[in-house]
């Protein structure tokens, strides 16, 4: 068991960050540590595909002239999680943008302090 | 190779790039015929194609680049294909032509040609989605579509529309999040990202016996995204405040169609990868089933209570959404027909409640119903497109929701177990939107007090708002009177796309 | 070797824990700086150098320099409203 | 490393995480406008329903007549009055229910996640080993990147090799992600005519160095991009760097500074033009490989700058569009003159 849980330690890691990620997103009522929770949760996914690619004794990808091609790792999750980091700084820049505008109108950060702010702004107008 | 296969990315690349010039414009009002421009091309390029693969019987992908298919990216188009983006291009053009005014008025100049620059992008990223046939894509389509359904919900710039705007953008990071990681556990396991070489894949699996487990949660993981995203029942709380607090078109086109985007990926990952053998003997399907009938009936039970006119359709939007569900979750051909062609019936019909609604309200200024009281009498023919609307979706006979209805209940009768509950759900939601759309229909056509009689000269609406809904009004009188063509059209498509059950 | 990946995932699923507990946001956005930081690091030790270049710059860099301006600007908010306090009093 | 800098003790603050009690404000509020807002809460469930505009100016109005203190409110430009709820309509405000559901979904949304995690762990105890050589990702596609990719796309670098040219679609479509976001941000945050804030220019050792500082990482991000093709680095990392250097220079001469130079339209422009550049070129790849027209570019030899055809303007501009989009984000989050 101990084996196997040192052997795939690092999807075992990206599940605990991914899991860390998912409750602040949830739970954490101050919207900084949402995105932040947010990040955290992109983050482990790019390490679970990252670690995916690796191969034992495997080299990064810059392919030379007549090499054998076993000895390099797979490329496709780099790509993948390439996509993946700008994806998740553009959502994160929206999100910031968003707060932004938000901490003007409310002068909170609190989501649940602006939930109800809002919503009693709602019943009155 | 003809033309004809040239048109999904002729159309995908001529929307994107169309609204990537956007900024080069100096007048907002020239952005929007120009954006209109763009979407009558499209639309009438995929009825093209729809109207020769239909003829055909055929389908067929399309590589791009220099490299085929399990290497580089591909696009398929089939009938159901060309049908799904020529209703979306339609109901994109009629949305922009029958809310032009409110839209003029509702956002600041300045930011008129960004706004409808994210549209355009929103639109390009839809007809991808249709496209598209390799899960990686779709993840990051599906990413482009929250970004900019975002904004398109904040709009209109007041203190509600930013907050829902936020809850929107957490709930989609979140269905993002998981979609992500259901994409990466099936990577790990096969190795593939294209639909057809997954199918393949997952078979092997399940023929061998192993990684049972891996397979049903990243199928459950993908499935649990694309429901967060389509504001299915439980995770609906962002949908009535975005839609309460967007403009006409914004509303129109994020229930019509933004939600439906969502639901084809769910669909294609049903029947394209996982097919019914992982579906229904790992539940899933039953999943969905529930999932759709909880909605049904919760969904339409909250608008019951609803005070603004608005936030009553959208919650009457995650009802109708709750109905594709179900007859996905039915598991079968007939259910898969049916869902389809209620996502067709649903974008036409909602995108006209919501524009008639929007002409009210522009009629009245103001939603709530007691300010609506009459507002039908001064905007007739928004009251008749509410009015229509209305009823089809309580399944009267002749208009287009019953049609819907009708297929669902077909399908209902074909399964074993699910038939009752699927029925019974249906007839129950059908007396729930009764029961809110027809007091709606009696506020808005009742007459106002009698000392306000001289505000009862109808307003008159702008040609091309009158055109929008008058077309729309006739779709749906077409699809409810004679559906046969557009259900054939369906079936060939489906049969196309891959067999299911 | 397997010792220093091991470090480095502790100190990862640390870093995460505390930039979530900790109270002060500037400190939690700092450690979240560390944890990209590391982060890229470890993808650097699983030979992939791309991937290290990017989360270096954009989630280390970029991102919390978002981070910062956004807090920046909300603090400068805070401080205007004191600032009207002062002056009234 | 940051352990030390409070006295409660990490162990203790994650016990008292763990168990929840610390948005349990009423006991130990960790912000005043937290704590104000319980009180809120508690006084709208004991009493009736107000606003919290109008509550914190009955709070303002009752320190002033007890004359404890000034007002730290900012609804004080007109003090609304507080409203009662129509007749007839009861209040949906019961005693306490309000915090009870907070604690329910705390408590709910803690078991899911515990759930969550105890599943995945299943997952990937089932999964191919980490690093084995045998993995079933390890198929014909990665073959042939590996194997053909030099002489296919002329690249040295598979990675660019396949973002670029495999699977360019992805790529145009993540593009047009950011894309999308800049705009985004622009919408939300950009006021019209909003002057940019005439920072004090840092000092005068930070100028001379940044004199010789600049130049070498606008160099070297220019060089992550040119040669991402041949060795790693690409379009992404090298905007990103190029963005930094632009947010290095105006942080150091000054935003005014830079600004007149890349203005907001100038910088939309580049973008614009990039991804038009970007879509025309991938157009013409698409067209012609789907169509067998032929009309291939040109590879040239793997592993010098000019090769691998299109690789090098793509890689430019996906490098300007990223560069640009983080000095855009920049210029928007900055803090401004009114503010």
């Amino acid at each position: 068991m101990l084996e196997l849980i040192l052997e795939q330690r690092y999807y075992l890691v990206s599940i605990l960050l991914f899991s860390i990620g998912f409750v602040t997103l949830f739970l954490h009522p101050n919207l900084i540590k949402k995105i932040i929770g947010l990040n955290l949760m992109d983050t482990s996914i790019f390490l679970f595909l990252a670690a995916m690619g690796y191969m034992e004794g495997g080299q990064a990808p810059m392919i030379e002239e007549g090499s054998n091609w076993a000895m390099y790792i797979n490329p496709i999750p780099g790509g993948l999680v390439l996509t993946g980091i700008v994806v998740a700084v553009s959502t994160t820049a929206l999100f910031l943008s968003l707060t932004h505008r938000l901490y003007r109108k409310y002068h909170s950060l609190n989501l649940d302090v602006i939930l109800m702010l809002a919503k009693k702004g709602r019943e009155d107008t | 190779m003809g033309l004809v296969y040239n048109i999904p990315l002729f159309s995908i690349l001529l929307v994107v790039v169309s609204g990537v010039c956007i900024p080069l414009f100096r007048n907002g009002k020239h952005v929007i015929r120009f954006v209109q421009i763009v979407q009558l091309l499209v639309g009438a390029g995929s009825l093209f194609l729809m109207v020769g693969l239909s003829s055909l019987n055929e389908s067929f992908t399309y590589q791009l680049g220099h490299v085929p298919a399990p290497w580089g990216n591909e696009l398929r188009a089939g009938p159901l294909e060309g049908l799904l983006s020529f209703v979306f291009s339609l109901v994109m053009l009629l949305a922009f032509s029958g809310s032009r005014e409110s839209l003029i008025s509702d956002i600041k100049p300045h930011r008129l040609g960004n706004y409808c620059l994210l549209m355009q992008l929103l639109y390009g990223t839809l007809l991808a989605m249709i496209y598209t046939d390799d899960l990686f894509t779709a993840y990051v389509f599906v990413e482009v579509a929250a970004v900019t359904a975002c904004v398109l919900v904040s709009a209109k710039e007041s203190g509600r529309s930013i907050v829902s705007a936020i809850r929107y953008l957490m709930f989609n990071c979140l269905g993002s999040g998981l979609f992500l990681l259901g994409i990466a556990i099936l990577y790990v396991l096969t190795g593939h990202l294209l639909f057809s070489s997954l199918q393949q894949a997952v078979e092997q699996y399940l023929l061998s016996g192993s990684s049972k487990l891996p397979l049903i949660v990243s199928a459950l993981l993908m499935t649990l995204g694309l429901s967060i995203k389509s504001a299915q029942f439980p995770f609906h709380a962002w949908l009535p405040d975005a839609h309460a607090s967007a403009t006409t078109t914004s509303s129109a086109i994020l229930s019509g169609l933004l939600l439906k985007g969502y639901l084809i990926i769910l669909m294609k990952l049903m029947v394209c990868i996982f097919g019914p053998f992982v579906m229904v003997s790992s539940y899933l399907c039953d999943l969905l089933l529930l999932l759709g009938l909880a909605g049904m009936l919760f969904a339409s039970v909250a608008a019951l209570r609803q005070e603004e006119v608005k936030r009553m359709i959208a919650y009457s939007s995650s009802a109708q959404i709750s109905y594709i569900f179900l007859s996905l979750g039915l598991g079968s051909q007939l259910g898969l027909l049916a869902a389809c062609f209620q996502m067709i019936v649903h974008a036409l019909t909602k995108s006209m409640i919501f524009l008639g609604a929007g002409a009210m309200i522009n009629g009245v200024h103001g939603h709530y119903w007691g300010q609506l009281r009459g507002a039908a009498r001064k905007v007739p023919l928004g009251g008749i497109a509410f009015t229509v609307g209305g009823l089809s979706l309580c399944g009267i006979p002749l208009l287009a929701g019953f049609s819907a209805k009708y297929c669902i209940a077909l399908a209902a009768l074909d399964a074993d177990w699910q038939m009752a509950p699927a029925l019974f759900g249906l007839a129950a939601s059908s007396v729930l939107n009764a029961m809110y759309y027809i007091p709606a229909i009696l506020v808005i056509w009742g007459r106002t007090k009698p000392n306000q009689e001289e505000e009862w000269k109808p307003i008159s609406i702008g040609l091309e708002q009158k055109f929008a809904l008058s077309f729309l009004l006739f779709c749906n009188l077409y699809l409810g009177m004679r559906f046969g063509l557009v259900r054939d059209l369906i079936e060939q498509g489906i049969y196309r796309f891959g067999s299911f059950g | 070797m397997i010792g220093l990946e091991l470090l480095l995932l502790i100190f990862l699923v640390f870093c995460a824990i505390a930039t979530v507990l900790c109270k002060r946001l500037i400190s939690s956005i700092i450690i979240f700086m560390a944890y990209s930081a590391v982060m890229s690091l470890v993808w650097f030790l699983l030979q992939s150098p791309d991937l290290a270049i990017t989360e270096a710059a954009v989630g280390a860099g970029m991102t919390s320099l978002l981070f910062f301006l956004t807090l920046q600007r909300i603090n400068q908010l805070k401080g205007l409203e004191q600032d009207e306090d002062n002056t009234k009093r | 490393m940051k352990t030390t800098q409070n006295d409660n003790g990490w162990f203790r603050r994650i016990l008292q995480w763990a168990s929840e009690s610390e948005s349990e404000g009423a006991d130990a509020p960790e912000d005043p406008e937290k704590q104000e807002f319980q009180e809120y809460l508690e006084y709208i469930d004991a009493h009736d329903y107000i606003e919290f505009g109008a509550y914190r100016y009955m709070r303002y109005q009752q320190r002033k007549e007890l004359g404890l203190d000034e007002p730290t409110s900012h609804y004080t430009a007109e003090p609304p009055t507080p409203q009662k709820k129509q007749k007839g309509k009861k209040s949906h405000h019961k005693q306490g229910v309000l915090r009870k559901q907070l604690r329910w979904y705390q408590v709910a949304s803690v078991l899911i996640t515990c759930v969550i995690f105890w599943i995945l762990c299943l997952v990937v105890m089932e999964l191919p080993e980490f690093g084995a050589l045998d993995a079933p990702a390890w198929n014909e596609v990665v073959q042939r990147y590996l194997q053909q990719g030099r002489e296919e796309t002329g690249a040295v670098n598979a990675i660019t090799g396949m973002i670029l040219e495999y699977r360019a679609f992805d790529t145009f479509g993540e593009s047009v992600v950011l894309f999308a976001a800049a705009i985004s941000t622009i919408l939300l945050l950009r006021t019209p005519n909003q002057p940019l804030r005439q920072r004090k220019a840092g000092d005068e050792i930070l100028k001379e160095l940044s004199k010789y500082l600049l130049p070498i990482i606008l160099l070297f991000g220019f060089y992550v991009i040119l040669y991402g093709h041949i060795s790693p680095g690409g379009g992404f990392s090298g905007g990103a760097i190029l963005g930094a250097a632009l947010i290095l220079a105006s942080l150091i001469l000054g935003a005014g500074e830079v600004g007149r130079v890349l203005t907001s339209k100038r910088v939309t422009y580049i973008t614009v033009f990039s991804l038009l550049t970007y879509a025309v070129m991938k157009f013409y790849s698409f067209y012609t490989g789907a169509n067998h027209v032929g009309w291939e570019i040109p590879k040239g030899e793997a592993g010098h700058l000019f090769s691998g055809g299109f690789l090098l303007p793509l890689n430019l501009c996906v490098g300007l569009i990223v560069a640009c989009t983080m000095y855009t984000f920049y210029t928007l989050f900055i803090p401004t003159e009114e503010e």
